[in-house]
């Protein structure tokens, strides 16, 4: 192997690690946020991504993403399987990684954004549907619009970083606009749940909530300085910006809270700093500390007004996905074209507000609009073939009784015998068969 | 005075809280409860140890009503909690002695 | 940017991410402690916390803690919103990196420190009171301490480390005597809770406690090594002793209740754990293996009789912040004047048991006393002031009833239709305003 | 100290960290594994084995260890309490760490390995016995074990590693083989639980056996690339085939799971995922990815199979330790015969696959089985000893009453209060002793 | 025989516990139960869709007594458990036919 | 129409169960209690504040029998739940005046 920057490799193998453990983070949020009785569907749903992507992933789609483009638009399938890449290196000179921990990066990236999808559809897909959604979702959506945004290939790459030059750092289209627009699709395909508007579908247990969110925060720490690819200036810029939004929208969050219930919670500022994550995400590497700000509280009230427009429109996001990540990411994205700064990061650009004029703004704009477009008519293609074929949604007897019991013959919890009484059930009919 | 108490189905508590409300009933006490009948549990496996879950989750609901009540607010349950499914339930009555209120010791009728 | 050392990059960035998700550990730990009807609560505060410092730090605290000195007790604010900042360094040559990572770096220290204190005032603080003090503590109380420790300027910063020359390695007094003596201040202004040395308030989930330990640990090993500022031998003696005396300390607070309550304790393991990982915070970077292993053992007996003082002076420490961090860090800030060896760390000094004499006992004596004084006295203005207008505490019937509901207008859970029946109640008034 | 590099210590150190998140992963996977009658004993079984560890580890098991070899069968004792270490180095030229470094990243290993056998004996263990059981374990059982795999010192260290050349990476006879045939011998002393295969004892907290295994996933991206000992391309390696094997085992046990029961389960995905990546352990730095794969996925499907087999045959290996890591060891070790490819690693060897022969096989096999007989039969002796002498297991009474409040006076929860109607029982006899 | 079932606020079962022992009264059966009445409950907040949580948490407790005992028993619930704030509960009074010690299979006044 | 109440240990809750169908009972209700008795709960120690827990757990069982099975079905409670340990529980049988099945509506005998 050409000689690699060790220095480099270790930050990028922590990073992939902390991104990783996102997707089990994002399976606490989620698995807390719905009722007790589809909790451990919702948190399978996050592993099987998990699962499938991995596979998906070093078989073909890091080839799709990353492998010679045509037209911009996709890779070639000459990497599949990993095959003659253990001895490779990635980068640029002074900052070689070997490849595969690129590919690993990358790899925990599409598991993550497949994963968050399933926000979507809390409470009633069936799971053996899922599973095959995820094997194809991951390659022909999520693979081109990561080749779309970060296959650089000296011009000749990605159509949105290659050639618009639209700035996405760490995920902005790819990650999040991408699984918002995603998740709208899906909510459609599969429509509302029962009681869905009528009755309570408050969340099962908070604390999973808030535990899943700090995990996310922690990552998310992985997730936007790793991209900067080395353990360098823009790694620690990035670093920076993305705990201030964080923290930026968490306050802007239980602010607008505060000011329209009456009283801030706990769920709102779990809900904020994810958004403030999001809409930092694009911008990470390409703004000031005080332009992180901004892009945070931003982030915080658009994603605050935005997660009740489900019930105004009637599409049941259940998890908020369009209204935390499709919105947040877009705030993202157009917040650099408003707040960019060279000074931050030299191979950046100019926003508006540093003098660089509506250019930008009007790249953010059209990778902004692509990847909505794209992402959701795929989508609605892929989730509407299995729904009428296989059928994408449960029965309704299931989904009322729970899709834990029913898809999974399992419950999450059994407290008895704890406080005050001891019950009752289950007995085993055989040890095992 | 009587004591109905009614097993239902967890789903059917908001339809006769609603029941309740139309004839004038605004008391009750609630807990939870399982049932254990003609209606199955289900079937649960953990690395592949399956166990028979055969107690199904109920809601007991409790009205203290006078006895010229006592048939409104059966039927009023019966009404809505029915799907017409195995595991519907059951109302039952017995007599009460006494009732107190204990906020203010009042008592019979007036305490309910 | 002058050019940095990308191995010591990577690691503070990646010790900062470690050092910041201890703040969800915490959140973790002290709402596993309380009762579940102010479960959420807990967990906000420091969620709030993580917020607000963020904010403070890099607007004015970062530069009041390491600008220049005025007299050894406060920096200056030329350094405020990171302006200028981005492409400068920190670190002494050789081992330098960028300044916005050290800024990174020391703002997760001024987070947990801030979100330590609302152990003291569990179930029964209004949250708006406790999002102002954050704001106002954080600048007041911490950022000069954390100067007065580590504003190191030539001999002309701030006057424990600079001047005096008293070892605070990872910040026995800037986080865990500052956080003790603030909680007891917090304690009392505040008042006991209703029903206190009456009614339990045993923890409500102590699975949910172990995991916050088991965080703050893992926490922990970025936070002490970490603070070297660069992945050298002195991080890696800081990694071990940490490591060594968080165990003696289990041990040892493990035995003290064996053989003075008969029985060994979950809750003990943890308190365990966290008492010996204070102690060892100004000590790791000092002292020898079998050094640290006697600051633990040390801590962990002193700590687990130290939590009952409470109930014997009346003061409701609730989660025994002085108890833990106060008293434990009074430990490690000692333990070094009696255990700190030149063979662990050249630019450190001997201590009693290497003949170093009584002189360093003698300084860091002095350190623990000033920062006991300065954090109690400004913490009980600054809470009397809150207190006396806007008010601290809630109303009696909303304790009793729970500061989740009437806080925040949310249940930490519903575990309804589990096991055993479902329940109850909640029905949607409005889908959204 | 001799000049150190930086990378690979910092690397070192984070894996370090990684690992030692693992136990108290651990402990969250397990703790939610048993009834919640005596989830606190499982957690506290972890947490005990943390501490124990860490003190014997530095005092003796390091340098049993890695001490010079007698025999190859055991390591000196010149190297207790780390004395005079903490300027010495460890690791090949250009890749120096601090020797301290290399000492706690092991010792995070026999912390974990101590910790896993707790799985065995749920529900019914002696604390008291089980702390004592840990102290003797890790030095007569796991400390030499270790210097059979990895006390390499130029052919006359350890037998397994350094003299007869069979490949463990990272610790598929030490940690998993070894954990797996000490946990039977365990199981078979301490007998069945009452009520095993009448009574239900299913996971009390799903959720939390999710946490647990993604903490476990996350941390097992430190201790696999880690074990390369540097930040290079073997850790690269050792990454991507880490991740791949865990998905490949996931999706195989699932498959299982739906094919022979007819529904997939959110357990049955934490045990898939354990069970590839306890496969993967000794192979990810020898094989290829798509090897890797192969791996993950027979890890699955044996694994899956194997854990009915304590019905069958009627031991109570509680939680499986036999079942997943003793059996998915195997399979590691015996795939490197099969998979191992000098294209992934030059250091390494030719598997039967890729034209070796059946020569590793065969020495794969020697490791095998060496490692299970010493392991099962000290295990049952110092077992047996404990279990005559001071008993090691708790009366019946206590048992069905649950450990956690006859063993420790503690219950893991109390919700009352929170979901319809408060509980119920607890006064303070007194606050403090 | 009667069987005396009080529905009160859990706070209050500590209380509630004193006078029956001030009173010679050492058994009863205590449950989780939930009130619907006219102490209101609580709304809930969650991402800005708003729940009212209608159900208040209460404790039951059952005490099977003599009949002798049965106004003892009753004014001792009402004299610990009330605060004079709507929603302190109920307590009434049902007969008993037979009652048996499951240990020793004792009856009637024997058998609590 | 009677209704038979049993408070046992819960562990003992699958005997029962067995017993009943061997006498052809096969309904029931089934919920969580705690008791308070000659039974004593145990001692909690968290941070070396001590708790005494007073309150055992216990499951209740209801049962809706003709008046000609009581006899059986008491019997059959008492003969599976017995450990004689303290402890034990309670049965106790209350008259019934009414009980109608929700999902038919029919009443008395055929209700159960
Ligand atoms: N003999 C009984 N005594 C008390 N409760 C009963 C009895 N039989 C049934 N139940 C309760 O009524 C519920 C419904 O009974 P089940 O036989 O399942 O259906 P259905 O009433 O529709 O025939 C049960 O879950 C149980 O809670
Ligand atoms: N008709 C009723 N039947 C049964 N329980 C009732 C009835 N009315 C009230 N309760 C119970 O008594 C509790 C207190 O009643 P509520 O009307 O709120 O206050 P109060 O008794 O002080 O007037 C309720 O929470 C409920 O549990
Ligand atoms: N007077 C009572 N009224 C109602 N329930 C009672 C009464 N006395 C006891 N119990 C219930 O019976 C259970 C067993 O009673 P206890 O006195 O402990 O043992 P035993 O019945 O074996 O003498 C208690 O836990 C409680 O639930």
């Amino acid at each position: 192997m050409e000689s690699i920057n060790a220095a480099d490799t270790a930050w990028l193998m922590v990073c992939s690690a902390l991104v990783l453990l996102m997707t089990p983070g994002l399976a606490m949020l989620y698995g807390g946020m719905v009722r007790a009785k589809s909790a451990l569907n919702m948190v399978l749903m996050s592993f099987a991504a998990l699962a499938v992507v991995t596979i998906t992933w070093i078989m073909l789609g890091y080839s799709l993403a990353f492998g010679a483009s045509t037209w911009g638009l996709v890779g070639d399938l000459r990497e599949i399987g990993l095959v003659d890449m253990l001895d490779q290196t990635y980068g640029v000179e002074g900052h070689k990684v070997p490849m595969v921990v690129f590919v690993m990066f990358q790899l925990t990236f599409a598991v993550l954004t497949t994963a968050l999808l399933s926000g979507a559809i809390a409470d009633r897909a069936k799971f053996g549907s899922w599973v095959l959604f995820t094997i194809v979702w991951s390659l022909v959506v999520y693979a081109p619009i990561a080749h779309w945004a970060w296959g650089f290939q000296g011009g000749q790459g990605g159509w949105i970083g290659d050639r618009l030059g639209a700035l996405d750092f760490a995920g902005g289209t790819v990650v999040e606009i991408n699984s918002g627009a995603s998740a709208l699709a899906l909510a459609l395909v599969l429509g509302r749940r029962i009681g869905f508007r009528r009755d309570p579908m408050r969340p099962h247990s908070l604390p999973l909530v808030m535990l899943g969110a700090g995990l996310l925060w922690f990552g998310w720490l992985g997730f936007n300085p790793g991209s900067a690819l080395a353990a360098d200036g823009t790694a620690a810029v990035a670093l920076i910006n993305t705990q201030i939004s964080g923290a930026g929208a968490i306050l802007a969050w239980l602010l607008f809270e505060k000011i329209r219930d009456g009283k801030a919670t706990t769920f709102g500022a779990a809900s904020g700093a994810i958004a403030g994550l999001v809409a930092i995400t694009p911008a990470c590497g390409f703004v000031t500390p005080l332009g992180a700000l901004a892009i945070g509280i931003a982030a915080g009230l658009v994603c605050a007004w935005a997660v009740g427009l489900k019930y105004r429109l009637g599409f049941d996001d259940s998890l908020d996905v369009v209204g935390v990540h499709g919105v947040g990411g877009i705030v993202g994205m157009l917040g650099i074209g408003v707040f960019a700064a060279t000074v931050a990061n030299a191979a950046g650009a100019n926003g508006l507000v540093f003098g660089g004029g509506f250019g930008l703004l009007g790249k953010q704009t059209i990778a902004v609009l692509g990847t909505m477009v794209f992402a959701f008519s795929m989508t609605w293609v892929i989730a509407t073939i299995i729904d009428k074929t296989i059928g994408f949604r449960v029965d309704p007897e299931d989904e009322i009784a729970g899709v834990d019991t029913t898809q999974h013959a399992e419950s999450a919890y059994d407290y008895a015998g704890v406080s005050g009484g001891s019950v009752l059930g289950a007995h085993p009919v055989s040890g095992q068969r | 005075m009587r004591l109905i108490t009614a097993i239902i189905k967890p789903f059917k508590l908001e339809a006769v809280k609603e029941a309740f409300q139309a004839i004038g009933i605004d008391g009750m006490t609630v807990s939870e409860a399982s049932g254990y009948g003609r209606q199955r549990g289900h079937v649960e496996v953990y690395r592949g140890a399956e166990y028979t879950v055969d107690l199904v989750p109920k809601v007991r609901i409790e009205i203290l009503a006078d006895e010229s009540d006592v048939d409104r607010v059966v039927d009023a349950i019966v009404g809505a909690a029915r799907t017409e499914k195995i595991g519907d339930g059951k109302v039952w009555v017995t007599p009460v002695e006494r009732v107190v209120r204990v906020r203010t010791g009042e008592q019979g009728h007036d305490a309910i």
